[in-house]
């Protein structure tokens, strides 16, 4: 079991014949992912890898595949278009990966997916990657395990060390989930605490968050209330300077608030342990675990 | 990207929002020969992008050319919080009867436009959040209808119940304010304050705009307002080079691949006791090009005496990752020691490149961490 | 009984200080409608005629007198806005008088209003006169009679002109409902047409169509499918020469479609006879109604 | 308001359309001195405000200057449909490899703007939806959100399917057409045809928009935009009094409150084998002044034998109604016979009133439209 995708995940991959797009998709593939379809304006009846039929508009390629998912690769001037294609097609998750979205393009994007029905998760993000089920985005294939822990967070590769560190200690993964750097974003921590809240394969889980709005703060009030799961977190920045965006269109300290500290002080608050290393996850993880 | 005061008050007007006029001078004379074309009395105004302006003796009202010639003369050159100024806003002075606030923000958790005001204009927002946050209307904005004229016009009524014709036109500045944002791909955008003759006519006399990098590719007009002298060179010649770089008084250099890494480096460098140089993010690439750029744009700071590569290679190779950094460093001539520590996808296959050079490998980030501390205190 | 209105219809008046918006505010009351607010923005406080509550906003008129209903007399710059403004303070029925809104307001405020859940009767309408119940709107209240027929037109004077021979000849009203003449309009033919149909109180009715559109096809299209109560049309413009907008902004022949003769064909072959003059209404009616 | 191709040329060239260059000419030498700026070849277009230009021999290609001086000579004065022509446009000519329709209307049904397309573009849309429907491809617009990226670039891949190049640019078209419908409040905008010459580049070379009379009061530039030459001269002083007007070619002048009310007069004059000439809605005032200029208006027609005036007294009360008509009629020096038809709040008032006049009253509406046809025919 893992949140938000499983074995009927059939994936529509939109920018599928870009280099980015095309790389990842054999990464997908080669993990197992089904990936039905691919999506480029122009390319239409051509085959990537011989294999997997292109189409013009992702409407088209959900008739014709029965493609319910969609990973998104193409450039940020038409990524939150891509976003609202895809939603407008059927497709019920949606995982964009691109990277410098415009935020007035988000801003104006989500209420249409909402409308829609549809889960976002990213933009900005690594997607998403369930051990033995599906890989949607970027996470390597290489660190993950199958297992009973859940992880989210709003970084890249500080994930992976986490996901990584995880592993080495033999604690795999239900699904290791990027929701992605960004001030505007789908699926946030909150939706994917509930997720895995209500996973009855995750039986604890962690949550990597760092500087910049008040999202782990919004999360920790929610595992106070409602999360009986063992929960670690771990959050990025405390040397951050304010007012400097730390590569993360999101990650920014404003007006003195979004800071580390305050983020640790809400977690704590909440009974939430926050690791001061990332390798110290593992061992706090295991500490209120009792498995 | 900040902006300053006069760039955004050129945004506002071309929205419509009503503006004083105004030009910019790097000179006393030039600022001078200004206040004489506008007359007298006027303001003249430290163009920096730091808050706080007034306070550092930045903000001048002038009702003489005399008060011009004096107060450009101590402005100009000025330090603000660490900011050169170099240019000052020259603007007709306007009678003050009353002053608000308008703003607006992306909200992340309504992932919307958030409108906010105040009748306690002039005064910076935040401390208002803390000492009166009741003061603060809110309005969200739902974007796909815009601000609408009744949301507007009682957020006008509130700040103003006493006037429907100053209610009016501060509900019209929030409409042109919200389109304005919109349309200019803002962060931020703020009149702070806007005030009221004691005729009842509305002014922008203060503004704030931060526009969106993510953005720029759609505004090419817009890369003319930044102000490279303020910038500094590391920060601009990353950003040049495609790099996320933030500049740091410590003494590691880091670079690291990835955003949320690279905080997490800088933070495990705090916590054994040391001293952080830079943020930088080099991302996913092996390309020796870019690890070359980041390089120089950090040895460029004096104060570096230690160099730590955290990358953790997933979906890109340690192997190609390690080989881009020997080629990298041996195109250079660097005399700090540097830390590399490599793991992920074909981790060994990296790390026996790395051995056959003189760069210290390590196998965790503490490690690496620790050794890079000792040796920039060597 | 009636449609859209009860004894619980409590109205709130936008526009209640202006001349046109003061003289029917007067005319309703007199009728014994309950206008339990005013709104006029700069003039929260006063009152109207002395007695009616005049609010700043129509969200402070709702909170303060539990209007449930609004009738719109602000000039057409800001007749869509009025519209809105109520729907957002959570008025059920929005009844907007205005004449001469631009099209692409009423294109923008009419999702919101669905939205928001509100029914919306115009605008360039003359509102709606349940005899008895409520006036809404301008209809004179002289020329009504509570009575078992219901009344629905595109038209102003000339509904008057029909519910006088109604009136005249013995037949009162449940509702009579002018839907207004602009292109976009809130409740339209098929919705009032729906509601007399599901009134137990109404056991015939009219429906009043004129050039332009294909409202009263759809009409009869629906008639034809749901309705058993007898129904009379008229439909005015059989003269109107192409491509000239008679009075009504809705009220042209374009491209050779929304012709008085394709609607009257489209009538008959539904079974609804269609009067060739106002005065053969009544008549007609009566010919098909067995009572 | 209907404007003329030039006019909405220039709205469209102002949202970014690929319009070609072109000028106005109201002579042959103006023409001339046009095409010699341009180049050759080029078109001269007659101005007029209906459809069928074409086939009028109202629109030419000019390879030389001489066929300029010929075809603008011929155009220049022509009758199309009762259209005299005053203006031609004179603009480059371009090669086209293919023709496609865009256009936009308001859909009564959906509330919406309806965006339709076509690949059988440069022929009447209207003869394309009755001949091949299935041809018109259609998007409805959601005002909330515009037309989407994806909602376009589909119509513009089922138009072109074999060119994504093209496809971009139908799509491109598409957005900005649906801009400048909103931006300029029409009631139709067309693109008929847009072309792509053989190297793949797109050009509006046809256009067409109908403005919202609505919406009029806040675009005061449109109003210059009126072609007051090619405005009936009745239906121009009705519309400068304020009055909904049209001129029919009948000899019973017709003044009725409310326009259903009036198209239903003129139904009935119709009916009983007369003929009304003129729509004519005077709305609910009893102001002499409005009834002494719409007689002034009708009475300028030297066909009009006879007045029928059919007014529903609701909220105006019939006495106040009949003392207007006896004003108005006294100022004025008529010399057609005049039918007064009263019905509604104090009828018995107005009627009284009428009766010590030379009006002849009636009391239905039908006994008024006979009365007047049989006055009209004596």
């Amino acid at each position: 079991m893992a949140i938000f995708v499983d074995k009927d995940t059939r994936v529509v991959v939109q920018g599928i014949t870009g280099r980015d797009g095309g790389f990842h998709t054999r990464e997908m593939m080669a993990y197992g992912t089904r990936v039905v379809a691919g999506c480029t304006p122009g390319r239409g009846g051509q085959k990537f890898e011989g294999s997997v039929p292109v189409f013009d508009t992702v409407k088209q390629a959900v008739q014709e595949t029965g493609a319910n998912t969609s990973v998104i690769f193409v450039p940020p001037a038409g990524a939150a278009g891509a976003i609202m294609e895809a939603a407008d097609a059927g497709c019920t998750l949606i995982v964009c990966i691109t990277e410098g979205v415009p935020t007035v393009d988000m801003v104006k994007a989500w209420p249409y997916v909402q409308e829609k029905g549809a889960r976002l998760i990213g933009p900005n993000c690594p997607g998403l990657l369930a051990p033995g089920i599906a890989k949607l985005g970027i996470l390597p294939a290489s660190i993950v395990k199958e297992g009973p822990v859940g992880l989210v967070s709003r970084s890249g590769t500080l994930t992976y060390e986490v996901v990584f560190q995880l592993t080495a200690a033999g604690l795999g993964q239900t699904t290791c989930l990027g929701i992605g750097g960004d001030p505007v974003i789908g699926t946030n921590f909150l939706d994917a605490i509930e997720a895995f809240n209500a996973d009855p394969a995750t039986e604890a889980f962690v949550m990597i968050g760092e500087i910049g709005g008040d999202a782990e703060e919004k999360a920790a009030a929610y595992i106070k209330a409602h999360v009986k799961k063992p929960v670690v977190s771990f959050i990025a920045g405390r040397t951050a300077p304010p007012g400097k965006r730390m590569g993360h269109a999101g990650a920014i300290v404003s007006g003195g608030s979004g800071t580390a500290a305050e983020k640790k002080k809400a977690l704590e608050a909440a009974g939430i342990p926050v690791a001061d290393r990332p390798m110290d996850i593992v061992p706090k993880l295991k500490e209120i675990w009792k498995r | 990207m900040n902006i300053h005061e006069y760039q955004a008050k050129e945004i506002f007007a071309s929205h419509g929002l009503p503006v004083p006029g105004g030009k910019v001078a790097t000179t006393v004379d030039e600022a001078v020969a200004l206040a004489n074309g506008f007359g007298l009395p006027c303001m003249v105004k430290s163009q920096v992008l730091t808050g706080g302006r007034g306070k550092a003796g930045g903000i001048k009202f002038c009702p003489t050319i005399d008060d011009v010639r004096k107060h450009a003369g101590n402005i100009l050159g000025m330090d603000i919080k660490g900011h050169i100024v170099r240019k000052v806003l020259v603007t007709p002075a306007v009678d003050i009867a009353s002053e608000y606030y308008v703003g607006m923000l992306i909200d992340r958790n309504t992932k919307r436009v958030l409108l906010m005001a105040s009748a306690e204009g002039g005064v910076e927002i935040e401390q208002v959040a803390k000492e009166n946050p009741d003061a603060i209307l809110k309005q969200s904005i739902d974007p796909r209808y815009g601000l609408l004229d009744h949301e507007a016009m009682d957020m006008g009524l509130r700040l103003c119940p006493e006037d429907v014709k100053k209610a009016r036109q501060l509900a019209a500045a929030m409409q042109k304010l919200y389109r304005a944002f919109v349309e200019a791909d803002a962060s931020l955008a703020e009149i702070n304050p806007f005030i009221f003759t004691p005729d009842g006519t509305g002014h922008a006399i203060d503004a704030k705009v931060n526009l969106d990098d993510n953005a720029l590719f759609r505004h090419p007009g817009y890369e003319a307002l930044r102000d490279l002298e303020a910038e500094d060179p590391g920060e601009r010649a990353a950003r040049e080079a495609g790099l996320s770089f933030v500049k740091l008084s410590g003494n590691v250099g880091c670079l690291v691949n990835g955003a949320g890494l690279a905080m997490a480096t800088m933070d495990l460098v705090n916590y054994y006791g040391g001293q952080p140089a830079n943020f930088l993010d080099i991302g996913g690439s092996s390309n020796p090009e870019k690890v070359v750029n980041a390089l120089t744009i950090i040895l460029e700071d004096p104060e570096v005496k230690a160099i730590l590569f955290n990358i953790f290679g997933g979906i890109t190779r340690c192997d190609d990752v390690a080989n881009g950094i020997i080629k990298a460093t041996q195109m250079m001539d660097i005399n700090v020691p540097i830390v590399v520590r490599l793991t992920g996808t074909n981790e060994a296959e990296g790390r026996a490149l790395l051995a056959k050079t003189a760069l210290h490998p390590a196998q965790t980030m503490d490690e690496a961490v620790q050794k890079a501390i000792e040796l920039a205190g060597k």
